[in-house]
Parts: C-alpha cells; structure tokens; sequence
C-alpha cells in the first residue's frame, strides 16, 4: 500500500512555517498521533486553520499550549484559556471567523471557488475590510477561500488505496478538509482492505488522500 | 424549579411537532428536557448530525458521540450524520424552525451581543452568528438580569452577534417579543408583575392589556 | 409514517407554472413514477431545473415532448433533439448554464449563500449579463443562487423517517436538490424501518424530505 | 489501427503512475482502452464517482451505474461515489492531473470551442467549461480536420468554452503543446510529413528540429 506511511515519514512532509488544517470538534475527530509528533519534534511557526483551539491538553490544543501556533484561522477559542492568553499578548494572531463561514472557505478552496458570499456576519465586526456586495437587493460578505500546505485528518476505517469512512460526530470538519491541501495525511483508526468500504459509503474518496498513518496507542 | 428550568421550560413550549431546532450551549440545551412528550422534534448538533437525544449512562460514552459543546450524547432513532458543511447548509440556508441561544445581551431592535466582551472575554461566535442569521426564528432564552445588571436594552452596547434577528426573548420574569415598536411584553413569570419587568429592562416595553403568564 | 403518501397525494402538490427540480443524470436516478403522473395529469407550464433534458421517452425527457416545460435552467439539451427544436422555435427558454455551476448555484440556493463565485465561464458568453467580480487579481462570475417549489427526487433506500440513501452514480444531484427545495418528495424504490440505513451512511437526512412515495410499477 | 485508435493510443502515453484523469464523451473515452498496465489510474466520472472500469458483459449492466454519456460502465476495486457537488469540486478545484476531451475548434492561444454551432448545434457545455477550466492539464483529441475543414485555427471563431486553457492537442497527425509563442509541433503521426500538418493547420506552427514520431 503505496500511501501507508510510517508516523516518521508523515512527518517529514510538515515543515515549521507551514499552514495545517486539523480536522475535528473540540479535538472530536482529530488526529493524536500526528499532533502530539509535531509537539515531540517541536514543528513551529506554524498557521492552524481548525474549528476551535479545543481544550488544554487535548489534540490541537495542545499546539497553542506549546507556542507552536503563530497565527489561527478558527471560529471558537474560549474552550483554551491558553488562546486568549496568547491573543492578548500578541505571541499568536487570530482571525474569528463564523463557523459556517469558516467551513465554506475551506470548502471554496478545495472546490476552485473564488471564494464564498455570505449573509453571516452583516451588521457585524466580522464585516470589518472585507468587500461586500449586494445581490438582488441584499448584502453578503465576500469571505476568501483558505487552502493549506497539510491536511491532518483522523478516520475511523481507512482502506488501503485510502478511502475514508468517519464515525458519529467525528466526521465534522474532516472531508472538507480533505479537500483543500496540497498534501492530505489521514490518521487512521483502523485500516482496512479494499472493499471493505463499500464504495456508495466511502466519505472522503481516496483521490484526495496522500498518505495514511496508523493511529492508535 | 430554579430560574434556568423555569426559562427552559417556558421555551419548550414554542416547539411545534415536526419542528427542527437547535439548541445553544448552557441554559438552552437545558431546553431538551422539557419537550412536550406528545410532539415528535428533531434537534440539530452542529458538529454533524441530527437527533440528538438524551446524555449517555455513566459509561456507555462513546467518544466520537458528543455535541457542539462537545458532552457525550446520544442519538434517536433515525438520526443521520453529515459534515460540517452539510450541517451549516442547514443552519444559515433557513431549515431550522428555531435556535434557541443565550445572551450577553439583547435590545429593543432585535439585535443579539453574544459573543466577544473586548478586552475581557473572546471565545469567538463558533456557529452563533450563522445560527442567529439562518434560522427561522431565533429565540433569546436567558436570566433577565445579570448580577442585577440590565441586559435587555434600548441599544446593545457590546459587538453584535446578527442585526435585528431576535423574534423572541425568554427570562424567569417574562416573555417578550420583538416588534418594530419595541418589546412587547407577552407573559409574566411567576410571581413577577409588569412593575419589576420595566425596573429590570432598559428596552422599551409594549404594555398590552392582557398579559399572560407563565 | 406522515411522510409516506399516495403518488396522487405527492402530485396534489405540484401545480403548474411552479418550478420543479427533478434530480438524475440523462434520467440515471430520476423519479419514474412522479413524472409519469405529471404527464398523466398534464401539469404544464413548469420550469424545470435539471442536469440535462434526458433522451426522448426517458424521464423528465418526456416533459420536454409533452410541452409541459417553460423554461429550463440545464448544462445539456444535446441528447433530447425535441428541447433543442422548442428552443430554436422560442416554445421553451433554456438557460445553458455549466453543470458545475449549476449544482453548486443549486446548493448556494439550499445553503442560504448569496451566490457562486466560479472562474468556469469566464471569456466566454456565459459571461454576458452577469456580475463579475476580483478575488486576488483573479476575476470571477457571480452566479446567482437557485431553489424550487417542489423537488422531484428518487432514492434506493428511504426509511421511515425520510433518510435518503442513493445508489451508485444514482446519487448524482439528488442530494443537493434536497436542500434547495421548499417541498422535497423522494420516490423510493425500497422503503425500509428506521435504523435499516446506518445513521453514518444516510445521504439526504430526514429533514430534507416532506414526502415519501413508493416507486417501482 | 484505424484514426480514433491511433489518436487514443498516443493519449494514453499521456498517463502517469497515480493520475486522476477525466476523459471526455465520445473519443476521448477510448483513451480507457490504451491505458498502460503497469501503471495506476483513476478515471472520473464526472455524473459522481472515481474508479470507472471496463465496460460490463452484455447482461450485466446496473441501471445505476453509468458514465458520464448514460453508457453502462462497471467499477474498479476502491471506486468511490459522490454527489454532484463533489464531483465538480475535484474538477473545478484543480485535482484532475489532466482532461481528455473532444475539440470543434481550437486555437493558437490554447482557446477550445467544443459545445456550441449557434443556429446549429446546441447541446450545451455540460460539464465540459468547468473541465477545461479547473484540470491541471487540459488535452485535446480530435482528428486534425473535420471533413476536409480545419479545426486547429489562429483563433477560434466559434463561441468559447474557456479561454487558454489548452496544453496539448493530439490528432493522427501530430500532437502540439501550445506555448505562448505558438503550437509547437512535438510528434508526427505514422506517415504524416512536417508539410502535411502544415498544410491542414491554420494556427501558426513552430517546427523544432527534432521531432518526434509516434
């Protein structure tokens, strides 16, 4: 299997300075393994793109705790006190963003979109230097695509061409993701033979997939 | 029953059979617990899914199974999952009957503050700003005051949520609902007469002559 | 089952003049039975939204013949000669809009976007009377949202509640009209219990859907 | 080998170890039929799946399963279905390596009109302007003439369907790169003269002094 890789050689594609996306929900669907080698190899200076900062010592939370995040495109900081603190200070800059709006760039980004024009955030802060325009008598936000170097996904049974099957509420932000890096390692639960996903329920074709790690202790 | 189940219990009456609504984190998804058992609702996690039910026994967690505030749930029967894309189509492209959400606070012309205290508090909107501009209508379900600070006002003074899309408020002490002439006060809670809603609200209040009560 | 009615229910509300989106690709994945009813009862002067115009005596291909259909937003009339003498013949109006921009202008409508922001079309006639705008030194069409009265769709699997589950390439726009839609009736070639579909792999969620009709013969 | 195959064979050359390739109705869909066996492919359909295989035995077709012109195809082994929207976001967001499609005219600029004879033809663009303007690598394969008429012009005068976008023709004469300069003639095709091309092209030429032959 062409894309299975070890945890050492995912690695070698995350360079310090890099934009990640990391897939999850408050850490819900999201990638140990990979987070906590970018924390052992001390990966920095790195852009997060992700729902929220999670929670202190969990996941991608664990990031910020670490100084490892210079800049964050993300919708919800206040579950990581750590976020605010570093906000205040001026160590990590953080572009709020709705979560709608946020999921859409991302999804512009992979889909080739200019970007996405949205009623959210009229009226509001969220407007501030961005160009709006008016279609059939009402105002939307014009909100830019987001794209990233790498893509840190987790799913639940990945087959071995790297078809993607997410559990539950671990899905979320996963396979829109998937969508816009130029490189897209998925952390896998368990790893599966082709076929074993059946290919009407495979979520995030393998098309889209670089490379698949095995999770798990 | 204590303030936040009076709220919640008051709010659980809007629900319709066949409604779809999604429930803020903290006192509106207290919500939940008070649906009329003969009415069939369906409510919507905004991390992917719909059909959330009731929170799991000590034990039967399942880790991928939380909602937006990330609390083990469960699922009803014929629940479906979707991604986040999918889950806010739903939201901001108007299929939601309601959302119920909390308030910082909330004024006369329906605008909502509920997500940044400058310099103080910046956990960010997560999905409240598309919730409050995507649903049908968006129910205010809070405590009327706030360490007897007003937070009913005449102008909201913190960084808005969404202009002007607040249909309805829901306190211990009243019902309101927002009018282009201001709130109009609805129903009384227990034990509280019209005098302590105006002492306790800055917004401009609509008397009418039949208030009821809840 | 509310949602589970008659065929002569489901047609009861479908008038003419509305506009209807009937999902499929050249009639792959289209409800059968819907539009043969809509021919039985001569519900005319619709506009139809739909990847295609079918073949001649194929699904909403046969709308087209039976000149029920006003206007028609489509990516393709090439495969039904009738749409393309209604159309030179000024019977039918045919908006030829690229399939890409089509579902995603159909999902914009679903979705509560103001609108598409697509390169594809630009430099080309596609352009004409339409809003243009730059992104990042890159100009882009502006691409208005569509929805629909009624959405005609058809499914493999649909249980008792209305969860949709597609088949193969049966999937195609159905799922996306779905959401675009202010009534969704699925024709359903196998209506199953809830809990028969997996709750991870239902395509169309329940929500989505108004009406439930058995198809078949 | 008769002309389609000719130009199918050469395209197929095309194909790298791990492309994912959208081939267009008609001609193009032949390129499947050359495809080298030691390398792997993925071909698109753009009716909403990756992983198109052979065309099934008489008798075994699925009505659900379908390219991209309604012919009855089967799948390979880890062939993945989606919706539209998806379908359209892998050719619209650049993840097709390249695309294979039929050409009524193309030009020197690497303009291609391929869905249009106004007064004519209509059949509409389908999905080919969302192709040619989000692949990678856009190729072309046609017969270099239509009915004694040429095709490979200075500039199209049929309505567009995008505009430079082209990197490549392949007919049975010859196979261009277009470059900002011109259309490079590459290869030649079996018995064809450099003179012969010449003589069934309007687009300015620019002939190297090796070329190759195929």
């Amino acid at each position: 299997m062409k894309k299975y890789k070890s945890i050492e050689e995912a690695l070698s594609y995350i360079k310090p300075g890099m934009t990640i996306m990391v897939g999850g929900f408050l850490g819900v669907g999201s990638p140990e393994k990979l987070i906590d080698c970018i924390i052992e190899k001390n990966i920095g200076d790195l852009t997060l793109i992700a729902n929220d900062t999670s929670f202190p010592g969990v996941n991608y939370g664990k990031l910020v705790e670490h100084k490892l995040i210079k800049k964050v495109y993300t919708s919800h900081i206040g579950t990581n006190p750590e976020s605010g603190i570093q906000m205040h200070s001026g160590e990590m800059e953080i572009i709020l963003t709705p979560q709608g709006t946020l999921v859409e760039q991302i999804r512009a980004g992979g889909a080739g979109l200019g970007g996405v024009l949205t009623p959210t955030g009229i009226g509001t802060v969220v407007e501030t230097g961005k160009q709006k325009i008016e279609i059939d008598g009402k105002p939307y936000l014009v909100e830019k695509p987001l794209k990233a170097d790498v893509a840190l996904l987790r799913g639940a049974k990945v087959d071995k061409k790297g078809n993607v099957y997410y559990d539950l509420s671990a899905r979320n932000f996963n396979p829109i993701m998937a969508m816009a890096a130029d490189l897209v390692i998925v952390e896998a639960d368990e790893i599966v033979e082709i076929g074993d996903i059946n290919p009407n329920d495979v979520m995030t074709p393998h098309i889209f997939v670089n490379v698949v790690v095995q999770g798990g202790k | 029953m204590n303030i936040k189940s009076i709220i919640a219990n008051r709010v659980a009456k809007e629900f319709k059979d066949g409604n779809l609504v999604n429930l803020g984190i903290g006192l509106p998804t207290l919500v939940a617990n008070y649906i009329p058992e003969d009415i069939e609702v369906t409510l919507q996690s905004e991390n992917g899914f719909v059909g959330i039910g009731a929170a799991p026994e000590q034990g039967k967690e399942d880790p991928n199974l939380v909602n937006a505030g990330a609390q083990p749930v469960t699922i009803n029967s014929g629940a479906a999952f979707f991604d986040s894309s999918i889950s806010f189509s739903i939201i901001r492209g108007g299929h939601l009957d309601f959302t119920v959400l909390g308030a910082l606070q909330v004024d006369e012309k329906g605008n909502l503050a509920n997500w940044i205290i400058p310099g103080k508090m910046v956990p960010g909107m997560g999905g409240a700003m598309d919730l409050v501009t995507g649903a049908k209508k968006v129910i205010i379900a809070m405590t009327h005051t706030a360490k007897g600070n007003v937070k009913i006002l005449k102008e909201c003074t913190l960084p808005l949520t969404a202009k002007g899309r607040v249909s309805m408020i829901v306190t211990e002490m009243a019902v309101m609902e927002v009018t282009p002439e201001g709130l109009l006060l609805k129903e009384l809670g227990p034990d509280v007469s019209v005098d302590d809603v105006i002492a306790n609200t800055e917004a401009k209040l609509i008397i009418p002559e039949n208030i009821g009560r809840f």
